[in-house]
Formats: C-alpha cells, structure tokens, sequence
C-alpha cells in the first residue's frame, strides 16, 4: 500500500529529485534504493531518502552481521533462579539479566572508534556519553564503567596524541557524570595506527520491575524532547560510522558530536526521577546514532503504533535548520519520552527541577506510520517498522585470506631458543612493552572510587569488582567484570582467537572468585563487503558462540563496528568481549597480587610447546606469525570448578590468568602490581622442558598462578589431581625482592631484582608519553 | 613582540559552558539577549619582529595545539 | 547534629556523603536541594564533591551563587559546622569562607588514588595524637592545586589552620597543603575525599578518623559556647 | 550593546595551564622568551547603552563570578 506522498518541503533543497549519485552519496546501493520505493509506493523525498540511509546503515540495522549474530545464546539453559535474562539481546537498548531477590544488572557496549580517529577527545567523551544513556534509559542506575582501548605503537607521535585525548575524553565524562571507571584493557599495534578502538561499556542497577522499555503506546499518549537542543552536530553520523576512513574523513569533521557531561549527568538524574514515579513513563529511549529519526521510528515499532512528531516544536540551537538536519543531527544528550496522558504536568516538573526544557513534540498516532511535521505540513510519511525491520540483509561472500595457511605452518624449530642471556634480558624487555606495561597512566586520571562501591579496581584482580548495595547492608552483593580480546590471536586464526576471547574473559573471572553470569560484546572489524574480512568476522562470531554456548554464557547485547580500515591498513580484527559474573560471598573475593611473603606459587595447567602470536615474539623477535595458542574448553571448565572449590574452601590468596608475555610476566604482576614489591624463588625441577622460551614466554591457554600458604600447598596440588589438572609448585614468594628462576639443566640461575623490573613496568607508559 | 591569540567555539559548536555561564548570570540579574560565548587567550612574548616566517610559525602553533580546528577558531594579535 | 548534604547540579558525591555520615555514623541526614531557601534547621553543612555546573568557568564558582549559599554563609559566619570535600572545597573557597582558591593539577591531569596525609597539629581532635601522624584518603580532581599568597599563607600557618599536608604532592598545592579551616574552626575543607575511606572494602578506613574529628570538635565547640 | 570580558590570572599566580602551553610550543620549535598564560574571554549581548548603571552592573558580574579575585583579573569592552 503506496504511503502517501508527503507536502512539498518547506525547504525547497529537499525537493530537488533523487539522483543515483544522491543515493550513492547516502551509501544506498540501487538495489536497496528500489526496495525504498516499493516500501513507499513512490520516491522518497530528500528528508526520507536521508532516515533510510541512517537507519539502513550497518550501525543501525547490523545488515551485514544479523545472521552471524543469531548464533549467539541469548538465553540461558540453566534456570538457575539468579541467572535469568530479562531482556534479550536486540529487544531494547541493552539487556538485563536477573542477579536474584528482585534485583537485575543491565550493561552494554559501545564503539566510538571513528569519532575518536577524527576528534579523539570528544569522540571518546561522547562515547561514554551514548552508552550511559542506554543504560539509564533501561530504568537503571549507572553503577560503573569499563573501556577497551586500542592504538597504535606509541613511537608514533599521532597514536601518542589520540591516546592522550581518548583518555581525556573518557575521564572528562565519566569523572563528570559520578560513575567510577574501574577497568577494562588497551593494547598498541600498528594496526591501529590513525584507526584506534574505542569501546565503552556501562553497567547499570535495577530492580525487576523498574525496566522500562524502548516502545510506544496508547493513542493519544504525549512524545516528549527533553535535554539539550539540537543543533547541526554530528549531521550523518551512523552512516559516517559505516564507511571507512579516508583521507576524506578529515573533511568530515563538522560530523562529529560535542559532549556536555554536565547536561548528561542531569539529564540521567531528571530522567531517573521521572521513570521512579509510577505509572508516569509509558515507553522512553535514548537519541544516540541517527538521533531523532531512530528513537521515533525505533519506539512506534516495537509499540507497533505510529508516532507524530513536529519539528518547529523540537527545541534548535541553530536557525534555519531544515527537516533534513533535525531528523538527521546527532546532537548529544537527548532522550524521547513517551508519557502518559494527563499526567504532562508531572513529567515538566521534574525536568523543571532540573533546570531541563522538557518538549512536547507529538503524540502516539493510530495506524503505523512516523510522521514528521515542520511548518503544519507533513514533510515525512514512512512505516516505522519498515525502517527497523526491513533493512536488507545481506550474505556477505568469506573467503579465507591466503596468509593463513602461511603463517599457521610457521615452525617453532626455526627460531633458536633462548641462552640463559636471552632469558635474563626478555623478561625485561616484554615487561616495557606498552601493550604489558602497567596502565596506571591511563586509569590514574579516571575516578574510580566515586560512588563507594568499588571493591577491586583495574590492576588490583584479574577482574574489577563492585558492590551492589541491594537494599539494606547485609543485602549487598558483588560482581565483577572483565573485558578481553586478544587480536593478534583473531588474527591468526579467527575462530581459535574468538574462543580465547571468551574462555580468558570467563577465566579472569574465575580468578576473582565470580561465577560468569552474562556476555556483551563488540565486534571491531574491516569492510564486511572485502571477503577475506568477512570471513574474519565470521570465523571470530563463530568461535565466541560456540565457546558462549560450552560455558552457558548468553550474550545480552553487543555492538558492531564494522569498516575499522583506513586506506590500505585495517585492523587486526578485534571481537572485544566483556563478561559480567557474581560473586557469591565477599569473602570469595580473590585479587590477583601476593600481599605477604613465603606464599607457595603453584603453576595451574600444562606447559605446551606454544609460541605462535605471542608478546614473545613480537617484541622480542620482532615476529608477527605462527599459529596461536590452542583452547581445549573441557580443559577449563575443570579449572574452573576446581579454582572456585579452592576458593569457597579458603584456600587462595591470589590468582592470576597467565596472558600476554606468559608465566614470568604473570608472575611479575603477581609480584609487583600490589602495593609492595616481592621477589620469588622458583624452581622448574619437576617440569618438562623443551624449551626455555615457551616455557617462560609461551602463551598456552588456560593456566593460572595460584599463591597459597606455603603448609596447604600439597593440599591444593592434590585435590587438583582429582580434576585431572595439572598442578606443580613451582616456588615460594620471598620478602627480598630478587626474582629467582632455577631449573635442572640452566647453566647458573637467573636472578632480577623485582623492583627494577616493576620500575621498568610501571614507567614504560608515562616515560613514552613524556615525549 | 607581544603575541594575544584569541580561541572561540564556533559558532555552530555547542559551548555547554558557555550557557552555564549565561544561566548563571541571570541569577545575579542580568540577561545577556544572546548565547553567552567563552574563549580562551593565550598571551606570551616572542622575540623577532612581524614577519610572515613569524606568523606562519604562530599559525602553525594557533592550529592544532592553541586551538582545536574541528571545533575553535582562532585569530592573534601582534604588539 | 543534623546534617544536611547538599546537592548542587552537578554534585556526585552527595550520595557517598549521605552513606557515610547517614549508613555508616548513623547520624540524622539529609539531601538538600540547593534551590531550597533554607537549611531547615541542619546543625550541620557538608557540601560534597562532585562537578556543580560541571565545573564550567572555575570549579565551584556557579555553585557558590546557588540559593542556599546565602543561608551557608550565613550559618558559617554564625559559627555553624561546615565540611566542603573536593569541590565542596573548591565551592567554600569562591565562596569566601575559606581563603585561597584552588586551579587545575600541575600535571594538568586529574589524579584518582589513595593519597598519604601527614596530619598537622591543628586544633582539638585535628592533631596526630587523635588522627595519627600518616592518614590514607583517597583523593579524585583535577583542580586541586591549593594556591594562597604569601601574606595568607603566614597567616594560615600562624594560626595553624592547614589540617593535612601530602606526604607527595600530586597536584603542585603550596606547602602540600591538603586541607584547612577558617580561623574560628568552624569551616572545613579538603580535597581528599574521607567519605571514600569508611568501610571495610575502602582502600583504607582512615575518614572515619577524620569525620569522627570533624563531629567531636564541632560538638565540643558547641557545648562551650 | 556587545560585550567582551577578558579574564587573566593574576601576575603572581602559578598558571598550570600556561606552563603545560609553553612547553608544548618549545616542542613545536616556538621559544616564548616570557611565561605563557592563558586566559579567558566571555562574549555576550547586552540590552542597552554604556551607563554607570550597566557598568555597575558589570562590575557586579564580573568581580566574583566570572573572575576569582583572590586569583585572576579581569577587564572589559564595550562595542
Ligand atoms: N555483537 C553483538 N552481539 C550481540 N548483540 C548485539 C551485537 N551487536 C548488536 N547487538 C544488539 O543488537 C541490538 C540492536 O542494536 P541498536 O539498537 O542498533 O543499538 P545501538 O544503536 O544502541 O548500538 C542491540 O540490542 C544490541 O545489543
Ligand atoms: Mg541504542
């Protein structure tokens, strides 16, 4: 049924006839541009030609990634009671999931990786801003946030100063705004170079019947505007977000959004407010990519209603601006509020007591369609639903790329192994490595103490932990939450590195005494229309799924940001995971620095002969090959199991995930990421070895340095014999501060003393952005 | 030579401190009848005279570091 | 004593103050909205971090114009108990209640970590027989750089009016100056945050000392007078 | 009638900001022979005409909540 053509636009640019090249221009193929057509009976004019372009962008509508994301559980098989999901992946902003007596978490992640490539500061700050707003748009309140970085080596000036204005940006809005950034993960690759990853995630409290939904409903019902005014900012921005970098992108610039945290913060306390009153809000969602255009055409589809909006009622912070501009800008801190009829009054008071401009835009229509109105005429008519359902979906071709195959048969045996020299100076050497090196300098300028709650911040565990204050004081509990993903692994081999993304995220969890509750994720890849990309893409989901699945982890939402490529340079691809799970007693709480000497250190899991895309190789051989790691699932889940009976039992005073640089970079960390600096003397007596730089450097998955009271350490080593794991004490922690490394067939022992290697650690950072 | 380089949002460019300001102002009564806009100057000495090598060694300085070019314009004076 | 937090647009540390002096001292608490006209009969004031008016223009100098800063000043300058933490500080320096100002880090970045404090021999409860020479208190800003001139600083120094000190500078304050108070002993302020320090999960338990300090001198003060 | 307050820090007042300027530009190879401070500008409109009262006025804005006094100095156009 053809939809009536809309009045000629006041604007008579908006008139003008659609070319090929316009639809070109707005990054329609001509195929989806016949679909626009059929869908409307007619030819769109400008205005609507601009909606469909926004909302039939990869950010939008995932076009290219839909069918691979189906794969993902998004349920859990167990119905364990405190483990169920309340709101599914892709039914609203984020999903929720149940954490028992009432009580749910709500989180996500976002990227804003091109943003930040062309305006670093703001691009990252109006990151931290969009996610918060789908959290809070959910009903819950922020509880805290994590950040995973990637950018290029900080030898080069440019990654220097995107990272500098990243972590002002990050630091700026979320220090602003009152909600602690505890954690979260940065690596420096030249893959990144002028492409850095800029992934936001927010986690947020809510009691079950606090949720609110994205949908409009109720005939009749007012649409409301409230915060900041729209002005040409960020004009195009989800379409901008689904095209690669170019040279071109610099001219881009006028696309890129300001944030203003301090609007944002009152903004989430007004519209926090408003939702605590009952019955007030009727449906409520956030205006992030494709601002006004896909929180109107979003909230009438899931209601399946129609929704009127008029244009010269939306407060504009510039003059002049046509229906184009203001259905299409992106300006930050807006919401779309659907409320109750009669009940206006309330709903303006609240925002008035805010110093908020609460606007009422429209109203809840019968029938289907999103109206927009500027001037008393109609100047957009388009079915809601065919915008949010009808995207084309496409089946992009994978083909494997032929570098695989090469660099998987890399031989282990054509690198000599490492003389006992060799030893003593790569440990140091890796431990400089930005990508190893302690962070302090990012996380230092973040705040993340605010709000009292934070248990173990960044560095401290394997994973960050918060209490959630459920009510009275014997009602708190704890979560914790990781973000991983190894990309040099991804890269190497696709599937492999998306089951290590998870089972590492799942295990530093493990570390910290949490039980995995749910996954959010986001996918950072190359052009889906390249197939060699795609086939990265494919491979990677796959193995997340599958690994989500074996663990029964459901993935709750997640983000796609798809053409990360900037001339002929793309990045490794990035599937970025982020895992939540609870902790069952505060006493479970495990962090994984040694606080006291004559600890026992017992080495959990095998030690493989594996070398393939490790830390290792990169910095010290400068190699970017081999095949990575293999991950035996079974294998884990019996760690798993036998780590949280430790535990429960008592047992453990540390853990800690071995990962990039392998056991002596762990170790280090174990020795020195505390407060005070230990030593250790280990001894590899009763290990196979093959040889020393897989055994010291190897990245073999699935293996975890435990610290235990020296007297309890057969204990520990026994009941890990009934898991079939493979348990050896390797050494005790000492109080003299020298790191001491003897194995049967070394020529003498190797000794470093622990605080020039932490100082080494500790300074690589701010040493290289001194420059 | 005194350099004054002045850096203001663009015009097109939300200035959120700029309308804190404004509204802030109203509460000590008085109402400016436009968007209240805050700047930055950034003054210093430099030795030499005004010569284009000078200025474009200012312009190089103005346009990236003193101020943002996606979001500020800038001009200097020379005394 | 009643206490009344108040919350500034923009303050986001009113919460923890409430949890601290309300959930873990057990004292009658109260979020006041800065539009209220009075403060109601608050024995107490304590103005909390966060960013009022998201630090645009100087932290704290939007804040400082806020209706109910006129019955502050009011309170403070009748001898009322006023505590300003972080941008509580900063708000009670624009304010005039304290001297001095405070700009942005030397580093110019904003520092988030547990700070050590040698505490000065400043007045009853405020000494290290009470507190302990070293306290550790979180601190979280980016303007905390406490600036004062040289006939102020004497001043301050004379009258022993400077509470704690840090043990490493980390923002550039003059005299590592952490925390002062007015002269009468009836204002506080501090950039370090004691409300971060209260429980068992807190890198440290050392605020209770400090906000022990504050309530005792306060109802001492009281009962003299 | 337009108005432009200028905000300096005070001569014998640290300035972090201009410090962190300052050595940045030696970076890019501009050696300021002083110390570099940074300042502000606050633009806006004003209904009426160059009075004593406006000035009054003025003064009343500018001298606590646009500029610190025990920091900062202020001065203004009219135009
Ligand atoms: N990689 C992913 N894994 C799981 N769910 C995803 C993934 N990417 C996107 N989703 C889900 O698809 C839904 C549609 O997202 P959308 O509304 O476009 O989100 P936004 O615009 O906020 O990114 C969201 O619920 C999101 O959680
Ligand atoms: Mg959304």
């Amino acid at each position: 049924m053809p939809t009536e053509a809309p009045a000629p636009n006041p604007d008579p640019t908006l008139n003008a006839p659609i070319t090929p090249e316009l639809v070109d221009k707005h990054g329609l193929t001509p195929d989806e541009y016949e679909r626009i057509k059929k869908i409307l009976g007619r030819e769109p004019n400008l205005t609507e030609l601009g909606i469909f372009s926004v909302m039939w962008s990869e950010h939008c509508s995932y076009k290219n990634s839909k069918k691979l994301l189906k794969q993902f559980p998004t349920q859990k098989f167990d119905e364990d009671s405190r483990n169920k999901v309340l709101v599914k992946a892709g039914e609203e902003n984020a999903g929720v999931v149940d954490i028992g007596d009432g009580w749910a978490i709500c989180f996500k992640i976002e990227s804003h990786n091109h943003p930040s490539a062309v305006e670093p500061f703001e691009g990252a700050a109006t990151g931290v801003g969009g996610i918060l707003r789908d959290i809070f748009t959910m009903g819950a309140r922020p509880a805290l946030f994590t950040n995973s970085l990637r950018f290029g080596e900080l030898t080069s000036a440019d990654s220097r100063r995107i990272m500098r204005g990243v972590v002002h940006g990050i630091s700026h809005y979320g220090n602003c705004v009152g909600i602690p950034n505890i954690g979260g993960d940065t690596y420096f690759d030249t893959c990144y170079e002028g492409n850095p990853l800029v992934n936001a995630l927010c986690l947020g409290v809510l009691k079950h019947d606090q949720i609110k939904r994205g949908a409009a409903s109720g005939v009749g019902n007012p649409v409301y505007y409230v915060g900041a005014a729209t002005g040409r900012d960020g004009l195009g921005g989800a379409s901008f977000a689904s095209k690669e970098l170019s040279e071109e992108s610099a001219a881009d610039r006028p696309a890129v959004q300001k944030g203003d945290p301090f609007m944002g913060k009152l903004l989430m306390e007004a519209c926090l407010e408003m939702m605590g009153v009952d019955g007030l809000v009727v449906g409520i969602q956030d205006m992030g990519a494709a601002g006004l255009t896909c929180s109107t055409c979003e909230t009438a589809a899931r209601g399946d209603v129609g929704v009127e909006i008029e244009l010269d009622l939306v407060p504009q912070r510039e003059t002049g601006m046509n229906s184009y501009e203001i259905m299409l800008s992106e300006s930050q801190e807006r919401m779309l509020v659907i409320a109750k009829k009669g009940r206006e009054e309330e709903l303006e008071k609240i925002f008035e007591k805010w110093d908020l401009h609460a606007a009422k835009v429209g109203l809840v229509t019968e029938g289907k369609d999103m109206v927009v109105k500027q001037h008393g005429q109609v100047v957009v008519r388009i079915p809601a639903m065919d915008l949010t359902e009808e995207a084309p979906l496409n089946d992009p071709i994978a083909t494997r790329p032929a570098y695989l195959d090469e660099i998987q048969a890399w031989d282990i045996e054509t690198l000599p192994d490492l003389t006992d020299d060799g030893i003593y100076d790569a440990l140091p050497q890796l431990l400089a490595d930005p990508s190893i090196a302690n962070k302090r300098w990012i996380h230092r300028q973040y705040d993340q103490m605010v709000m009292t709650n934070t248990v173990k911040h960044a560095g401290e565990s394997d994973a960050a932990v918060v209490r959630l204050r459920c009510g009275g004081p014997d009602q708190d509990k704890y979560i914790a939450i990781t973000n991983d993903c190894n990309s040099r692994y991804c890269w190497g081999d696709p599937y492999e590195g998306g089951k290590i993304a998870v089972a590492e995220a799942i295990r530093n969890l493990a570390c910290t005494g949490a039980r995995p509750l749910a996954m959010t994720n986001n996918l950072n890849f190359g052009n889906p229309n390249k197939p060699e990309s795609f086939y990265m893409l494919k491979e990677c989901v796959r193995g997340l799924a599958e690994t989500c699945e074996f663990f029964d982890v459901p993935v709750v939402g997640g983000n796609v940001s798809l053409y990360n490529e900037k001339q002929d340079t793309k990045i490794d691809p990035t599937p970025v995971v982020s895992v939540v799970g609870i902790i069952d007693s505060r006493q479970y709480i495990t962090s994984s620095t040694i606080k006291k000497g004559n600890e026992a250190l017992i080495l959990l899991g095998d030690v493989p002969k594996e070398l393939g895309c490790s830390a290792f190789l990169r910095v010290v051989h400068q190699l970017k090959t081999g095949l990575p790691p293999r991950m035996d699932l079974e294998n884990q889940a019996a760690l798993m199991d036998f780590l949280q009976v430790q535990i429960q039992k008592g047992r453990i005073h540390a853990a800690h995930d071995i990962a990039e640089g392998g056991l002596l970079v762990g170790l280090c960390e174990m020795l020195f990421a505390g407060e005070e600096t230990f030593g250790a003397d280990i001894n590899f007596e009763d290990l196979p070895i093959d040889r020393w730089d897989s055994l010291f450097f190897g990245e073999s998955q699935g293996r975890i340095l435990l610290a235990v009271d020296a007297s309890r350490a057969d204990h520990v080593v026994h009941d890990a014999e009934r898991y079939d794991i493979h348990a050896d004490i390797i050494g005790e922690a000492n109080d003299e501060g020298i790191l001491h490394v003897d194995a049967p067939n070394l020529e003498h022992p190797i000794e470093w003393d622990t605080s020039s290697l932490r100082e080494i650690w500790e300074n690589a950072i701010p040493s290289a952005m001194k420059i | 030579m005194k350099v004054t380089v002045f850096v203001t949002p663009k015009k097109t460019v939300l200035d959120p401190q700029g309308a804190a300001v404004g509204h802030a102002m109203e509460h000590l009564n008085v109402k400016p009848s436009s968007d209240v806009r805050v700047g930055k100057t950034i003054e210093f000495e430099l030795e030499g005279s005004d010569t284009p090598e000078l200025r474009a060694q200012l312009e190089k300085i103005c346009d990236g570091l003193l101020s943002n070019p996606v979001i500020e314009d800038y001009r200097y004076e020379l005394a | 004593m009643k206490i009344a937090v108040i919350q500034f647009p923009g303050s986001n540390c009113d919460r923890d103050a409430y949890h601290a002096f309300f959930g873990v001292f057990n004292q009658p608490t109260r979020l006041f909205w800065h539009k209220r006209p009075s403060l109601a009969g608050a024995e107490c004031v304590v103005l909390p971090g966060g960013f009022s008016y998201g630090d645009y223009l100087r932290c704290g100098a939007i804040a400082r114009f806020s209706p109910i800063m006129n019955s502050i000043i009011e309170f403070a300058n009748n001898g009322g108990p006023v505590l300003g933490i972080c941008n509580g500080f900063q708000i009670l320096c624009e304010a005039g209640l304290l001297p001095g100002a405070l700009v942005r880090n030397e580093g110019m970045e904003f520092v988030c970590e547990s700070a050590k404090l040698n505490v000065e021999d400043s007045m009853d409860y405020f000494n290290q027989g009470s507190l302990g020479e070293t306290i550790d208190i979180p601190i979280a800003h980016g303007e905390g750089n406490y600036r004062i001139d040289d006939d102020g600083l004497a001043d301050l120094e004379a009258n022993n009016q400077v509470l704690f000190r840090y043990a490493n500078n980390p923002n550039g304050s003059i005299s590592n100056i952490a925390g002062i108070r007015n002269k009468e002993g009836n204002v506080f302020g501090m950039m370090p945050h004691p409300e971060r320090a209260v429980e068992e999960i807190h890198p440290s338990r050392d605020g209770i000392g400090v906000i022990k300090a504050f309530l005792k001198s306060q109802m001492a003060r009281q009962q003299k007078a």
